[in-house]
């Protein structure tokens, strides 16, 4: 033990030994590691690396813990905070499938005959978003929600030849940020406007929805989609999947494209991800659709199989003239939701959503019993609604945090004292009426 | 086997009605209102079907997969190295696990804290100024870097710099990333020794020059040593230089990309930094930059402010930032992954990966190049391409080679890419494999070479022993079958 | 195929001078003399392989298994049912998993709790005065139950009641029980119907009987209509009546073990209450007894108190108990996914399970009596013991029948047991499975039964697509090969 | 929603649905379930069962989090307690593999051509006790610690022919205990005598001795071992795994039988159990080894596999002349121990010993200098010692507890004001020394 700092560093990961690599490197008629590297230029080689020292795992998860440890989370509040992130169920079974080295740690089926399972999960996952969409075709998933949105967008102006994208003021706030950044930079133009009887411009390549809106109010999509057809535009739409348990799906209502999150089923909110961003169309689309797609064929026996389909569209082949740049996207989430959509099945997610309904409808009645406090929006909401406070929003949290209590997301910077409360399944009456009761407090 | 192919019925075909999945609670709240009927849909078509046949299902599917914890898996510029599973314990930690994006800053503070130490690590091992860990994988931080190159010129009222430079090796990524951000895309050949031909590259340096993104080492697996020239012409023509770093694996404490000149440039967490692939996701692909950058790094960042204090670690928008890349901070689960990677490798850890990673790859080159042509005879980084011209010749292509590797009980090597080799076979060993495994694989590797003469069709009709044979890529995208539906 | 060879390379044969597994912290504290060099070992025989290594080798180990979350397991008296996957996530809670058994009762309250209520279930379920969960197996759980039977006739001066009985179609581990007990055991013949030999008993009801055990539903799967007559025999000569509750998965619901005269038995918490066996444990096998020997239970129960408090529940001996018979309190983990599983089903869900389980053992029983003799022609319970007899005849033994299901990717019954059914195949299909899994068990039993006639060889020879063939027992017990050692 | 209670209750554990047993049933030619329970005789049949109804999975998770959470546990609270049950490091590798449903889900491997992965594991397993043991040969393990000893006293009995059991006052007083209830009914004779210099009777069958002892301490193997021959009784040493990283192991004393608590050795503690009790012994008592042995053969082709052998020893062979009555043991529990071991590996699990040593001794020596406090037991001790306290130990705990200290096990009944403290690898300087501090505040 007294010698430990002398010795070199041997990793547990790395198996060859100083033995092993003399042996490799004799095998190479070289000397030294240090050979192999001679392409660097001299006056770059070997810098000082100010990172620190190696660390037991013991020590480390010691360190991860705290770390942990200091953030407030759902095992140990009750939460009322949506806006895109969802505290949903996730059954106990998705974890450790999802952990199986097998879907864990392989790569994106290139290799079709020997990733049969991850292609079928895509293809159970395409399924599913189509079904769940109401649409003809889907993509085996996207980086997130707000990404995809922002890839719809482009995908109407390719689809259009058109360059204007058309945004209703009640999609969330950060994902028309996103779209901007996507969109602007190519030159194309990003309008948004009042989701009352909006009015595209002619030329409009498309009009963003989100449904239900980011203040948890469900848009007309009807009405929306007259908007759109008006100047052929392509009525996107982007969803919560939990709503589709119960709402009338896009697809129903005649939209081009439909994206969403795909993390409220089955996706742990982790800080904001790895998530999964749902996207569906039209088959007359297929070919401009961005991302991966996974297609059933037949091997040379005639045995049903599955493959990565369609790749011309895609960037390892059709490179600067490619749909999208995305390659590495998140098939291991979509695992998880294929999994959890699975065991949530037909009667489950109808029940989450109609659970989640319930639950937020009797928590705004409670609410909207304490003096002081008002709903700003009109219309019918799933599991999210607008309360305007008789105090600051963050200041209301700051209160709530003393009772366990993580609250809503203080939107007061668009809306004057208001703040976005979401309430789900996991919400017990209990928690919703400990919520009231804090609110009550500073009733008028 | 039966096994096998029941598993085949997919989920909609298993359904039975009646069946449930998983059991939820009773409403616990009086029963409210609910909307009129035109809003709500009939029935959702999803599938029935209980706990015990999900996890059969899905646990049957897994074990069709080949993968890093059941085989070795030398897929060339994938960095398919081995993922330690305490990264994954640490990513499911309810603190982290169980943390909303839009809480308060004051509540999520550890969360804050790790983003920043790593912020720092990856600036640090790359040798560049700052860090933001918003872009969700490597393509979309390349797209952040390029639209940074972009808002760089336009600010300075270079704004009709629209050309970008793109060797011809590039993954497809480096061009599809920079036309997304609106650039016209220049392809740089490559000469015989596989570096950047010098004399293209200045014929390109002309005023609308934006930059040039390179891959380094280059998805040859080759280090040009002609790079800080390269850098320095297209500085001097007003271009910046965007590197992709998905090859770090080779460079890890042997060189900073920063020293070499380059302005910006993203790591791929999830091949340097061992986060699991996930059969095709999620990754990370932060992006670095210089100085001259950094304002530009898309948002959030985050900053620790000077005080001590509830509020220690904010999140922040950098000033002139592209904006923002998703809804989010970035993919939080895998950057605990990377920290957790480099806490416990270590700065001597990080340099024995590179040390390994690239003598594991040239002891392939040189056990095999008698066997297989190997069209840049140099040292090679951290993968090794050859090519299967000479097994070509006899009738076996590359691809051929490749799916009877599987057969050995290989994963296959990534197959004609670079794009500018032929029948490329780009190997990348790791340097979580054993010279055991290696010796294994170069063994079988010259089999199948032996195989090639002797008994051609064997190769040709491989895989022999898979649960399926080669399958029909033509049929699939002729006629698209994508999703299950119900048979009228 | 060279992944599973390669397999078979054993850790001390992976083994490579210098490389670590694991990496362990420095030592922060000052160093300390060590102790004389005459109590230290030179080096510990252990293997040195790396995380990336372990890991591939038990994931590929763990591929050659067939188990319930890959193949239909219809495993004679072994109840292997879905486990489910909530039952583990619970007892890995750190509350649970990272508690110490000698911690006062005051720190772990939530524990004792958990006990106290599981506790109460089995007696319940079983129509029982008291349990103790201290036993670790069924076999165990038999022990104690036989102690106890033992320690009550002792205290009443009835200590040579010698002799325990035993039906002859009892699970090994009944005889060897009451034999390490110091009980002399006697066999008890199976009639023609499958039930006890009532004439046999009453002869071996004689003054030096001590009581019986009985397995209900017996080992054939069939409930002995007579039961409550032969536990009146047996009380009536003075002796008391163990009930091997092994296969309790029958009757969950359906009757109360107390209310048909059982004085005391275990439950297999591991077959009935659907935690998993791990290959071959961990289980548990709870003792549940009438009041006359509720005081004889092991040691520890738990015991709620009256009052609240900070120790309402407490850890107690029964007050002529027969001891401890492992050094802590039960296999707690067991019992938190018993506990969960209970909890999950409910009163409703655990009537459902004893519904399908005898459902679906008698949906094959109908399906099959025409191809293979069935010894017993009358409704059977969670199991079905049928007889390869007449595939005998043809040269096909019940165990090559067995095995060639291997190939047909379902496990193969139980063989051979009970011994008093010649070439016994003893099915189990459990509640868990689909009546479409039972049509294709059945389809592939039928195929088999046609091969032995058709081509005899074909099931001879089986299993043919696993990862071994047919393994030579005979020479492993004739040359025993225990453990890796070092070739000289 | 509303018709909830009424619908049969559904279990998601059970695929058949009623409609399914319908056509079940009609082909077994019946009309209800019940007619298939008719041999129970009707007055017992179907029973009320006063079980709680069932239960979701969400709200179960809350029941359980909220159980887990009553308790105190290692992962919030330092711990210094041991006596047979030790807090070690366990890498984070082994959770993930012996939880592979593979693993998890299977019986034991009667099949051996669909079991080779479980048996392999077994070889491994019994290769790593022989090794850690210093031993010949091992069986794939027993139920837990205190049983196997038991069953070595046993199989000393059978072995020899003889009737008494002498058992040293320094074995764990609970061992003694199980010892005890498993030979005493059937008539064999139990004697507990002094550790120093012990005389056995005349016709002793074995002597049993704890490596190191109850208290922490190094027996004396090499005088015990004398003191058994010389009456031609078996030397039984119980060991403690991680011990065998540094001290000679019984096997080099020329130990007949030894047994050991694999717990130590990657396995959780939990409350007590699962554990996995060790058994290793000479090669010339294998035919009287209880539990289970798996051994190396060959296929049809020659090829390497595993089988369980020596089956004829067990119960389900030899029935009431088996060497023991253990049927299913501790599989999954022996797997988690060779996959730590071989984790930990040659250098690691003397480095576990070391600093656990290390760490103990430093804690001896800063609580030695706190007035008050002694050591009432002289002699080498490896990780665990006995303090002698100035205060009951139970207040002296209970004082611990306030600040996050789970103190070490009180023995006052078999000691006066006597604690025995257990420090590993798992305990940092600074619990340590916190540990010490807090002790002084009892100094006198
Ligand atoms: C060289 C190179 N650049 C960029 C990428 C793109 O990274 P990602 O797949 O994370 O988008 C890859 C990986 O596919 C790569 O190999
Ligand atoms: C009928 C019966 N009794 C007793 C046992 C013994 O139980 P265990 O294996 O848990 O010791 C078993 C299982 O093997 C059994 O099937």
């Amino acid at each position: 033990m007294s010698d430990n700092g002398s010795v070199p560093f041997q990793s547990h990961y790395m198996p060859n030994t100083p033995a092993q690599r003399a042996v490799m490197l004799e095998a190479l008629g070289l000397d030294s590691i240090d050979q192999l590297f001679e392409d660097i230029p001299s006056e770059h080689r070997s810098p000082s690396l100010n990172i620190p020292p190696p660390t037991s795992e013991l020590e480390l998860r010691a360190e991860l813990e705290a770390m942990a440890g200091a953030n407030r989370h759902t095992g140990a509040h009750a939460s009322f905070l949506g806006a895109g992130v969802y505290n949903h169920f996730i059954p106990s079974m998705v974890k450790p499938l999802i952990t199986r080295g097998e879907f864990l740690t392989s790569y994106t089926p290139y290799q079709a005959e020997a990733s049969q399972g991850t292609l079928q999960v895509a293809y159970e996952f395409q399924t599913m978003v189509c079904s769940l969409m109401g649409m003809e075709v889907a993509n085996d998933g996207m980086y997130e929600g707000a990404s995809s949105l922002a890839e719809a967008a482009l995908m109407a102006c390719r689809v259009t030849g058109r360059e204007e994208i058309c945004v209703l003021n009640t999609v969330s706030p950060t994902y028309r940020e996103v779209v901007e950044t996507y969109a602007l930079p190519q030159g194309l133009k990003v309008t948004t406007m009042d989701a009352v009887r909006p009015r595209l411009p002619e030329g409009a390549a498309c009009l963003l929805t989100q449904y239900p809106n980011f203040y948890g109010y469900m848009e007309d999509l009807e009405a929306h989609k007259v908007a759109a057809q008006e100047r052929d535009a392509l009525l996107v739409v982007s969803t919560d999947p939990v709503a589709m348990g119960m709402f009338r799906p896009p697809g129903e209502f005649g939209a081009d494209v439909v994206t969403g999150e795909g993390q409220a089923i089955g996706v742990p909110m982790s800080f904001g991800g790895p998530f999964i961003g749902l996207f569906a169309t039209r088959k007359k689309y297929l070919r401009q659709m961005p991302g991966r797609i996974v297609g059933r064929t037949v091997d040379s026996e005639g045995k049903t199989g599955y493959v990565l389909t369609l790749q011309t569209r895609e960037q390892h082949i059709r490179r600067e003239r490619a749909t999208s740049n995305i390659c590495t996207s998140q098939a291991l989430l979509a695992l998880a939701s294929a999994i959890c959509a699975a065991a949530l099945g037909k009667q489950g997610l109808r029940r989450v959503a109609e659970l989640s309904y319930h639950k937020a409808h009797y928590a705004a009645s409670l609410i909207g019993r304490v003096a002081g406090y008002s709903f700003p929006i009109r219309g019918t909401f799933f599991k999210e609604f607008v309360v305007k406070c008789p105090a600051s929003p963050s200041v209301i949290n700051e209160r709530l945090l003393e009772s366990g209590i993580i609250g809503g997301l203080d939107i007061s910077h668009v809306m004057p004292d208001c703040m976005l409360l979401c309430v789900t399944e996991m919400n017990t009456r209990g928690q919703i009426e400990a919520l009231a009761g804090a609110l009550s407090e500073f009733s008028r | 086997m039966n096994t096998v192919d029941n598993n085949r019925k997919l989920l909609m075909e298993q359904s039975v009605p009646g069946r449930v999945g998983t059991v939820l609670p009773d409403l616990d709240v009086p029963e409210q209102p609910l909307p009129g009927q035109e809003l709500l849909r009939d029935e959702v078509d999803l599938p029935e079907i209980t706990e015990p046949e999900i996890v059969r299902y899905f646990t049957n599917l897994s074990r069709m997969n080949f993968s890093i914890d059941t085989h070795f898996y030398p897929l060339g510029s994938c960095t398919m190295k081995y993922n330690p599973k305490i990264n994954d314990e640490a990513a499911f930690l309810p603190g982290f696990a169980a943390i909303h994006p839009q809480q308060p800053v004051g509540q999520v503070q550890g969360a804050l804290e790790l983003m920043h130490h790593l912020q720092n690590y990856l600036a640090e091992i790359t040798g560049m100024a700052a860090t933001s860990l918003a872009s969700l994988a490597g393509a979309q931080g390349e797209l952040c870097g390029i639209l940074m190159i972009q808002k760089y010129h336009r600010d300075r009222g270079d704004g009709d710099r629209l050309k970008m430079l793109v060797p011809d090796s590039a993954h497809g990524t480096n061009p599809a990333s920079a036309a997304m951000a609106g650039f016209r895309v220049v392809s740089i050949p490559t000469d015989e020794n596989g570096n950047c031909d010098l004399e293209a590259l200045k014929k390109e340096a002309t005023p609308d020059l934006a930059g040039m993104m390179i891959t380094l080492p280059s998805t040859l697996g080759l280090f040009d040593p002609t790079i800080v020239e390269v850098n320095r012409l297209i500085h001097e023509a007003g271009g910046l230089v965007y590197a992709d770093g998905a090859n770090m694996n080779a460079l890890l404490g042997r060189v900073k990309m920063g020293d070499l000149g380059f302005d910006v440039m993203h790591l791929n967490l999830h091949k340097t930094f061992s986060t699991p692939h996930g059969g095709g996701g999620p990754g990370a692909g932060p992006v670095c930059a210089q100085p001259n950058l950094q304002p530009y790094l898309a948002a959030p960042v985050v900053e620790k402010r000077a005080e001590e204090g509830p509020e220690r670690f904010v999140l922040s928008t950098p000033e002139k930032t592209i904006g923002k890349v998703s809804a989010s901070h970035g993919n939080f689960g895998v950057l605990v992954r990377a920290y957790t990677y480099i806490r416990t490798l270590g700065d001597a850890g990080l340099k024995l990966v590179s040390e390994n990673a690239v003598l594991n790859a040239n002891y392939i080159l040189a056990k095999l190049k008698d066997k297989y042509l190997l069209p840049f005879d140099r040292p090679c980084m951290h993968e090794v391409v050859l090519s299967a011209n000479w097994q070509k010749a006899k009738g076996v292509r590359g691809l051929e080679t490749a799916k009877r590797l599987l057969d050995y009980g290989f994963h296959a090597p990534t197959m004609y890419f670079p794009l500018t080799v032929d029948e490329a076979l780009l190997i990348e060993p790791t340097e979580t494999e054993s010279k055991e495994t290696l010796d294994e694989f170069i063994e079988a590797m010259r089999a199948i070479d032996q195989e090639a003469t002797e008994n051609p069709e064997l190769v040709q009709n491989a895989p022999h022993t898979l649960p399926v044979r080669r399958l029909n890529e033509a049929q699939a995208a002729r006629r698209p079958d994508l999703r299950w539906e119900r048979k009228e």
